[in-house]
C-alpha cells in the first residue's frame, strides 16, 4: 500500500481526475493548496504598496493505492498534469502501513477497491 | 379571463387632485420599503450557515414574487377596499377602480398607495422566514406566503388603517407596530413550534456564516425604514418630519444602550448583537414614530432594547427554534413599542395623549391591540400551517438538512468554486427526470469524456 | 481652452419656472439610476469566477466616469440637443447653454435632466460587459466604452427621445426599453461574437463565484429602476405614479412565473434565476410603463419570463458565449417588452392604444422601432470593435485568462488572505518596469531580508 | 429628568411654512447622507484584514449611535442655535424649541433640519476611524466619538454654517468640505499619530481583505453623497440640481484621471484605487458644489485627483500610519477643494467670484478657513486623544493586535465557519466571569459531553 | 511513531473529535478537503447549465501518536465517523521517523504528550 | 528522501519561509489547517449563545526533501517557528519512498533541487 500525495496546477485538476479515472483510480481526495517553488511570482499593487506574492495557488491529491496500481497511478498523474513550464509540481510517493475503509472496517486491498453497488447506478445516469 | 382583463385595463378611476411634493416623497417612500425585503434577506441571511444561504436570501426575495402578485391581485382590497369591521371589500378586487387621483389616504395617486401599502405586505410575511429558517421546504414555505398575505395580514392591516375595529377603537399604530411586527412575529413564533427544531438546534453551535452581511442588512433596513415610518405620513408635512426624526433618534439610543448591556455583560460589544439593536430600535419606535417628541422616541429607544435583548439571551435555552429571534426582536419589540407609544403619545406632536400625559385609557386601547392581533395572528398562522401540512411535508427530511437548503431546494451553492464541477450536457440528463433527488450515480471515465467539446 | 472654459463656465442659461416637487423627485430618481451601475456591478461580478470579480466590476465602476466624462463633453448634446431625425446637433457641446431653469421636459432643470440622462447612457454601456467579461482587455473596452456611448447610445437616444425619426413615427418607449436594452443586448450579442469564446466556454464549468451578490445585484437594480421607470415621467404625477406600480408589480408576476417554470423543469427554484427573473421583468416593463395598467403590465411581465427563460436555457448549447446572456435577459426582454407595448398600451392610460385595443398599427411601430435600433446597434457595434481591433488586441491571451483578469488588468485579487504576501519597497522595483508582465522572478532569500524593517 | 423629560415632549415650537417639494428632498437627503455611514463601513472594512472587518464596521456602524444621541443632546444646539462667533448656544439643547415649522435654513420642518445636520456629524466622526482601525481599543473609540463630536464637530460647524466667524469673513463651504472632510481628515492624521503605528505596519502586506466591499462602498457613498451636497442647497431648486450635476460630474472627471496615473505608472488599473478616487472626486466636489459651473466641476475633479493620489503613494513610505489614508483622501481631498472653490466659483452659478473670474480675495478666506479648521482640529483632537489616555489605554497590546480586534473587542468572527466550535451552556461559564480574557482553558471529554442534549 | 490520516465526513467531526478526547488523543490537525469516492454526486444548475459536482466536501484529520495509541486511536475515529453510508471515507496509517514539539524541540513521545500544565486550568472552566 | 510535515503559528510564516530560503530549500507546499492541542480556546457570543472554538487557525508546510536536507530544513523550522507559547506546533518527519518532478519526470534528488533557469532571473529583479 502507497499513499500517493500530488501537487499540481490548479487548471490541471480536471485533466488529472479524469486520467486517474481511466486508469480505475476511483478515490482521492483533494485540497486546495499554495506552492513555492521554481516559478515566477506574481506583484500587486494596492494604494501604492507594491507586495510580491510568493505562493501561487495549487491542488492536492491524496490517493491510497494498492501496489499494483502505483504505477500506473504515478504515470497518469505524470502525464495528465504536465505542462513543461515550471511550477507543474510535484509528486510524493509515502509507505503505508494499513488502509481502513470507515465504512466498512475493511482493510487494505479491500478498503481502497471500490464499492462494486456504484456500478448499477452508473446506467441510472 | 380575456374580458376581464380588458375591461379592467380600460378603467382610470378619478379622483381628488395630488400633489407633487407628496408624491415625490410616497414615490421614494414605497421604493424605500421595498428594498427592505433584499435588506431583510442579507440581515436573515448572514445569520445562517453556508449552506444555507441561498435558501435564507430567497425566503425574503420569493416573497416580493409571490405577496406582491397576491397583493394586486386581492389582497390589496381586502385589506383597504370600503368594508367591514373586520375585512375590507371586494371592490379593489384586481386593482378595479384604482385610479391616479388622490383621496382619503392624501394628494398622493391611489395607485401609488396601493404600491406602498404592498411593500408592508411583502415585508411582514419575509420577516416571518427568519423562524423556519434552515428546514422549511421552499414550496411550502411559498403557499403559506400567498395564503397568509391574504387570510392575516390583510384583514389585520384592515382593522388598524384600513378604517377596521382597532382604528375605530382609537388604537394608535403609525406605521405598523401591530400591524407588521407584532403580526409577523407572533407567527413567526408559532411557525417555530409548529415547524419543530432544525436536527442540530441545542447540539452544535449555529453560526451566522457571515456577519459583515447582517450588518450590511442592519444598513440598508435603517436607510428603507425611513419610507416605512416617515413615508406613513403619506405627505412631505410635519409628521412626515417627526417620524423621520423618531426613526433615526430612536434607534440611536437603542444601539448605545444594547452596546452597552453587552458591555456590562460580556465586556465586549458584538456586531451581530449591534446590528439586532438598531432593528430593535426600528422596530420599537414604529408604531409611535408620528405620535410621540423626538426626545420621547429616544427615551422609548433606550428602554425597548431591554426586553428584546434578554429576549434574545433567553431563547436558545428553551426548546424553542425560533431560528433568527424573530419573535424576539419583532413580536417582543413591537409589542413594546405599541405598549410605549400608550405611554409617550402626546396631542400636540401628533397623537393622542398617553400615560405620560394624563390618559392610562391610551395605553389598555394599545394593550387590547396587541392581544387581538396577536391572537388572531396566533391561531390563524397555526391554522394555515396544520392546513398546509395536510398536502405537503412542511420541512426538510434531517438529511436534506445536512446537505443544506441551497442544494436541495435551488440546486445551487451560495459561494460555488467550482473544483470538480463538471458540465452536465443536457442531453444526458433528461429533463426532469433525476430532479429533486440532486444526486445521481458517480461518474465513470465515460461520464468525464462525454463532454462534449465541440459545441 | 482657457477662454472656451471661463466663457462656457459664465454662461447660466435662463428657462421656465420648475417646480419644487418634480424636481425633488428627479433628483431622487437621478441618482437611483446612477445606483444602478453599482448594483449591475454586483449582478454581474457574482455570476463571474472569483479570479475575475474586480475585473467584472470595474467594467461597471469605470463606465460611471468614462461615459460620464464623454456626455458631459458631446453625448448629451449629440443625443437632445436640437438637431435633425438622426442626431442631435452641437449646442448642447461642453454643456454650453444648459441651466438651471425647466423646459421641454418639464418643470426641472435642464441640467438635472442632463444627468438624469447621463445615468441611462452610463448604465447602457455597462451593460454590454456581461458579454465579454473574463477575457476582454481592460485598454480596449474603456476605448470602446467612449465611442460607442457617443457613436451609438446618443444618436438612438436622438431618435426616440431627442425627437429624432422614432419619436415622430409614434413609436413608443416610456423608459428606454429600445434605448437601452435592445441595444445594449444587440451590443452585447456582436461584442461576444467579434471577442469570441473564453478559452475554457463547453469545456468546464463556469460558476458564479457568489450567488449572494447577484441576489444584491438584483435587489439594487429593482431599487433603481423605479428612478428609471418613474423617474421617466420627470415629474411626480399620476404617470410617475403608474410607471412605478407597473415597475413593481410586472417583476413580481415574471418572478413567479419563472420560479414556476424552474419548478416545473428542475423541481427546484435557483437564486439565480430568481434574480434574472427580476431583472427580465424590469426589462419586459420598462418601454411600457407608463403605457400600460397595472394589470396589463402583471401579463405582460409574465409572458415576458418564457422568451428569455429558454433564450437563456438554449445559449450555453451553441457557441455562442455570451458569457452573462446580456442579449437572452436585455435583449430578448426588451424586444418582448416593446412588442408588448404594442399590444398592452392604453390611451386611457397615457399611451396609445395598442393591438388589444383595436389598434394594430402601434405593434407595427414598436417592431421597426426595435428592428432599427437592433440594427444600427449590431452595425456599429461591429464596426468599433473591428476598428479598435486594428489599434489594439481586443482580448487577453489564454494564459493571462488563466490568471483572471484581475491580476492581469488590474493587480489585485478580490479576496486577498495576505499568506505569503511580501512587502515590495518601492526601490526595489523601478516605476513602470516590470509593468504588466505582473510576474517577477522568484524570490531570493536576499529578497525576504530586503524588507526595510525601520521605515 | 421626569419634569425635564414631559415637559421638553410637550413642546412643539412654531415656525414659517413649509414647502412639500422641498420637504421631500430633505427627507430624502437625510436618509441618503445616513446610508453613507454603512457605505463607509463596508469602504473601509473591505481595507482590512479579516481578522478586523467587523471591529472596522462597528467603527462606523457605532458612531451611528453614539454620536447620533450626542447631537440630540448636546451637539446640535452647540453648533446651530443661536451664539456667538465661535460657538452655538443651549437654546436647543435636548431639542428644546426645536418645531416642525420652517426657518432660516428654508422652508422645510425645524427638526429635519436637525436630523439633516445629524447625518453629518456622525459621518464625519465615523471618517476618522480610518486611521485607527486595527489597534485602537473599542471602548476609547466610542468615548472619543462622544467628545470630539461635541468639542470639534459642532463649534467647527458653527463656524462654518451655524453663522460663526467663518461665515461672516465669507469663506465658501457648500457642503463640508472644511467642517467634514479637512476636520476629519486632521483629526486621523494626529490619530494615527497619538496611537502610533500597527504592530506588522511596514514589516508584513496588510492587504485588503475583501476589494469587493470597498466597490460597494464607494457606489453606496456616490449615492448617498448626492444627498450629502445637492440635500445641501435645503431645497429642492436650481442649486439643489447644481449641485448634483457637481456631484456627478466631477468624480467621473478624478474616476478618470485616477485611471490614466494609474495606468501610467502601472500599466494597469486598481479597483481599489478606482474606488478611491470615487471617493477623493466626491470630497473635493463638497465644498464648491452649489458654486461653481458643471464644468468647472469637471476640471476640478480632474485636478483633484493628483494630491491625494501621490499623497496616498508617498504615504506607506513614511512612519505614518494612518492606516485607510484618511488624511490623504478626505484630508488632502477637502483642502484642495476648498482651495478650488476660491478659484472655479462663480457668483453667476451662486457662488462668489473666485480666483478664475477676478476675485483673488476668496482664495485667501478659503485658505484661512482650512488653516483655521486644521488647526483647531489638530490641537483640539491631540487634547481630547491624550486625556482621555490618562483615564483608559487606547490601544491594544500587540497579542491582542495578533488575535484581530474582532475576536478581542466583539468575541465574533466576520466569516465564521464553525468548525470545531462547540455550544457552551450558560450556566457553565458564569456571567461576567471570563469575559474579555476570550480564553479559556482547553476542553475536556466531559466538556464535550456537557452539552445539555435535551433543551 | 505512526501518522494517522482521516478522511471523514463534515457533519461526523464533532464525534469524532469527541471520541479522539475520550480515547485521550488530545493533539489533532483538522483541514477541509474535498473528496471523490463511491458517493452519488451533487447536480447543480446555473442559469440553464447543469453541472455535477464531482468532489464532496470532507474533513482531514491527521494525528501524529505514539505506538501504544495507535490502536485506540484507529479504533476511536472508525467507530465514531462511521455512518454506514457510502461516504464514510478512509483511514489511512504512515510510518513515522520523527516527531519533534516546536515549542519545546522534545522528540517522539514526549513530543506528542500533552504538556502537564494545561490539567490545572481545566479546573478553572 | 523524507518528506516533512510542519503545523506552525500563521503569523509565524513569513519567518518560517524565510529561514527555509536561508537553508536554501526552495519548494513548499503550505495549507491552511485548524489545529487542536494544548491552546486557549477562544470564546465568543453570537446573540447570546456561547460557543468555545476548538480548533485554531494554523499553517501547515510540506517539504520534500533529500536526505543532505533533512537536518537543516528541520533545525531551520524549529529554530524560526518557535515562541514558546503553548501552541507553536509539530513537526513530523515521515519516510518517502520516491518524487517526481511533474514537470520533467525527473526523480528523487533531482526532483527536488531547483531548476537551474531560476537563477539567471533573480539578476531581473
Ligand atoms: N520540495 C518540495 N516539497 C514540497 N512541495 C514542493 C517542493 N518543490 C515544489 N513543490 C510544490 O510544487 C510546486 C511547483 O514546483 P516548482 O519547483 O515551481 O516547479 P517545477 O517542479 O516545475 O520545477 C510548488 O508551487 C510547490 O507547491
Ligand atoms: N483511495 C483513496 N485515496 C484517498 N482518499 C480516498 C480514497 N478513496 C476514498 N477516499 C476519500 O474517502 C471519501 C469517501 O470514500 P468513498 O469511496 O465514497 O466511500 P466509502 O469509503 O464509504 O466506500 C472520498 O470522498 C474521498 O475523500
Ligand atoms: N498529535 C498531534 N498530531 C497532529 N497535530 C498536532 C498534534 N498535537 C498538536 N498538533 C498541532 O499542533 C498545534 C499546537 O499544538 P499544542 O499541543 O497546542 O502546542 P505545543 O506543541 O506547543 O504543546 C495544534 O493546534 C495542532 O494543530
Amino acid at each position: 500500500m502507497k499513499l500517493i500525495v500530488a501537487v499540481i496546477r490548479q487548471e490541471k485538476l480536471r485533466e488529472v481526475l479524469e486520467a486517474l479515472f481511466r486508469a480505475e483510480v476511483r478515490g482521492v481526495t483533494v485540497s486546495g493548496v499554495q506552492g513555492h517553488g521554481g516559478e515566477l511570482e506574481r506583484v500587486e499593487t494596492y494604494r501604492g504598496t507594491r507586495v510580491k506574492m510568493e505562493l501561487q495557488e495549487k491542488v492536492r491529491l491524496e490517493i491510497g493505492v494498492s501496489e499494483p496500481f502505483v504505477e500506473r497511478t504515478v504515470a497518469a498523474i505524470l502525464r495528465s498534469a504536465r505542462t513543461g513550464e515550471v511550477g507543474d509540481g510535484k509528486l510524493f510517493v509515502l509507505p503505508l502501513d494499513k488502509v481502513y475503509r470507515i465504512r466498512t472496517g475493511e482493510e487494505d486491498e479491500a478498503a481502497v477497491t471500490p464499492a462494486p453497488v456504484a456500478m448499477d447506478e452508473l446506467l441510472g445516469i | 379571463m380575456h374580458t376581464t382583463l380588458v375591461s379592467s385595463l380600460a378603467l382610470v378611476a378619478p379622483g381628488t387632485p395630488i400633489r407633487t411634493g407628496d408624491t415625490a416623497w410616497l414615490l421614494v417612500a414605497t421604493a424605500l420599503v421595498l428594498l427592505m425585503t433584499p435588506a431583510l434577506g442579507f440581515f436573515y441571511g448572514g445569520m445562517v450557515r453556508t449552506k444555507n444561504v441561498l435558501n435564507t436570501l430567497m425566503m425574503s426575495f420569493s416573497a416580493m414574487g409571490v405577496v406582491g402578485v397576491a397583493w394586486v391581485l386581492v389582497g390589496y382590497s381586502l385589506a383597504f377596499a370600503p368594508g367591514g369591521k373586520w375585512v375590507g371589500g371586494l371592490d379593489n378586487v384586481f386593482l378595479r377602480g384604482v385610479g391616479l387621483g388622490g383621496g382619503s389616504w392624501g394628494a398622493t395617486p391611489h395607485l401609488l398607495y396601493v404600491c406602498y401599502q404592498a411593500t408592508f405586505a411583502i415585508i411582514t410575511v419575509a420577516l416571518i422566514s427568519g423562524a423556519v429558517v434552515e428546514r422549511m421546504r421552499f414550496g411550502a414555505y411559498l403557499a403559506f406566503m400567498a395564503i397568509w398575505s391574504v387570510v392575516v395580514y390583510a384583514p389585520v392591516a384592515h382593522w388598524v388603517w384600513g378604517g377596521g375595529w382597532l382604528a375605530q377603537l382609537g388604537a394608535l399604530d403609525f406605521a405598523g407596530g401591530t400591524v407588521v411586527h407584532v403580526n409577523a412575529g407572533v407567527a413567526a413564533l408559532v411557525a417555530a413550534t409548529v415547524l419543530g427544531r432544525r436536527k442540530d438546534y441545542g447540539r452544535q453551535a449555529l453560526l451566522p456564516h457571515n456577519a459583515t452581511y447582517v450588518l450590511l442588512g442592519a444598513g440598508l433596513l435603517w436607510f428603507g425604514w425611513f419610507g416605512f415610518n416617515a413615508g406613513s405620513a403619506l405627505a412631505a408635512n410635519g409628521t412626515a418630519a417627526l417620524a423621520f426624526a423618531n426613526t433615526l433618534f430612536a434607534p440611536c439610543a437603542t444601539l448605545v444602550v444594547w452596546m452597552l448591556i453587552d458591555l456590562a455583560r460580556e465586556r465586549r460589544t458584538t456586531a451581530v448583537g449591534a446590528a439586532t439593536g438598531i432593528v430593535v430600535g426600528l422596530v420599537a419606535i414604529t408604531p409611535a414614530a408620528g405620535f410621540v417628541s423626538p426626545l420621547g422616541a429616544l427615551a422609548l429607544g433606550a428602554v425597548a432594547a431591554f426586553p428584546s435583548y434578554f429576549a434574545i439571551l433567553h431563547r436558545p435555552r428553551t426548546r424553542l427554534d425560533d431560528s433568527l429571534d424573530v419573535f424576539a426582536a419583532h413580536g417582543t419589540g413591537g409589542m413594546v413599542g405599541a405598549l410605549l407609544t400608550g405611554v409617550f403619545a402626546q396631542a400636540v406632536w401628533g397623537g393622542t395623549d398617553g400615560l405620560l400625559f394624563g390618559n392610562p385609557s391610551l395605553l389598555a386601547k394599545q394593550a387590547l391591540a396587541v392581544l387581538a392581533v396577536a391572537a388572531y395572528s396566533g391561531v390563524a398562522t397555526v391554522a394555515i400551517l396544520r392546513g398546509l401540512a395536510l398536502v405537503v411535508p412542511l420541512r426538510r427530511t434531517a438529511t436534506e438538512e445536512s446537505l443544506g437548503l441551497d442544494l436541495v431546494e435551488h440546486g445551487e451553492e451560495g459561494y460555488a468554486r467550482g473544483e470538480g464541477a463538471v458540465l452536465v450536457l443536457p442531453e444526458l440528463v433528461p429533463v426532469g427526470a433525476p430532479a429533486h433527488g440532486d444526486l445521481v450515480s458517480p461518474l465513470s471515465s465515460q461520464g468525464f469524456t462525454s463532454v462534449e467539446e465541440a459545441l
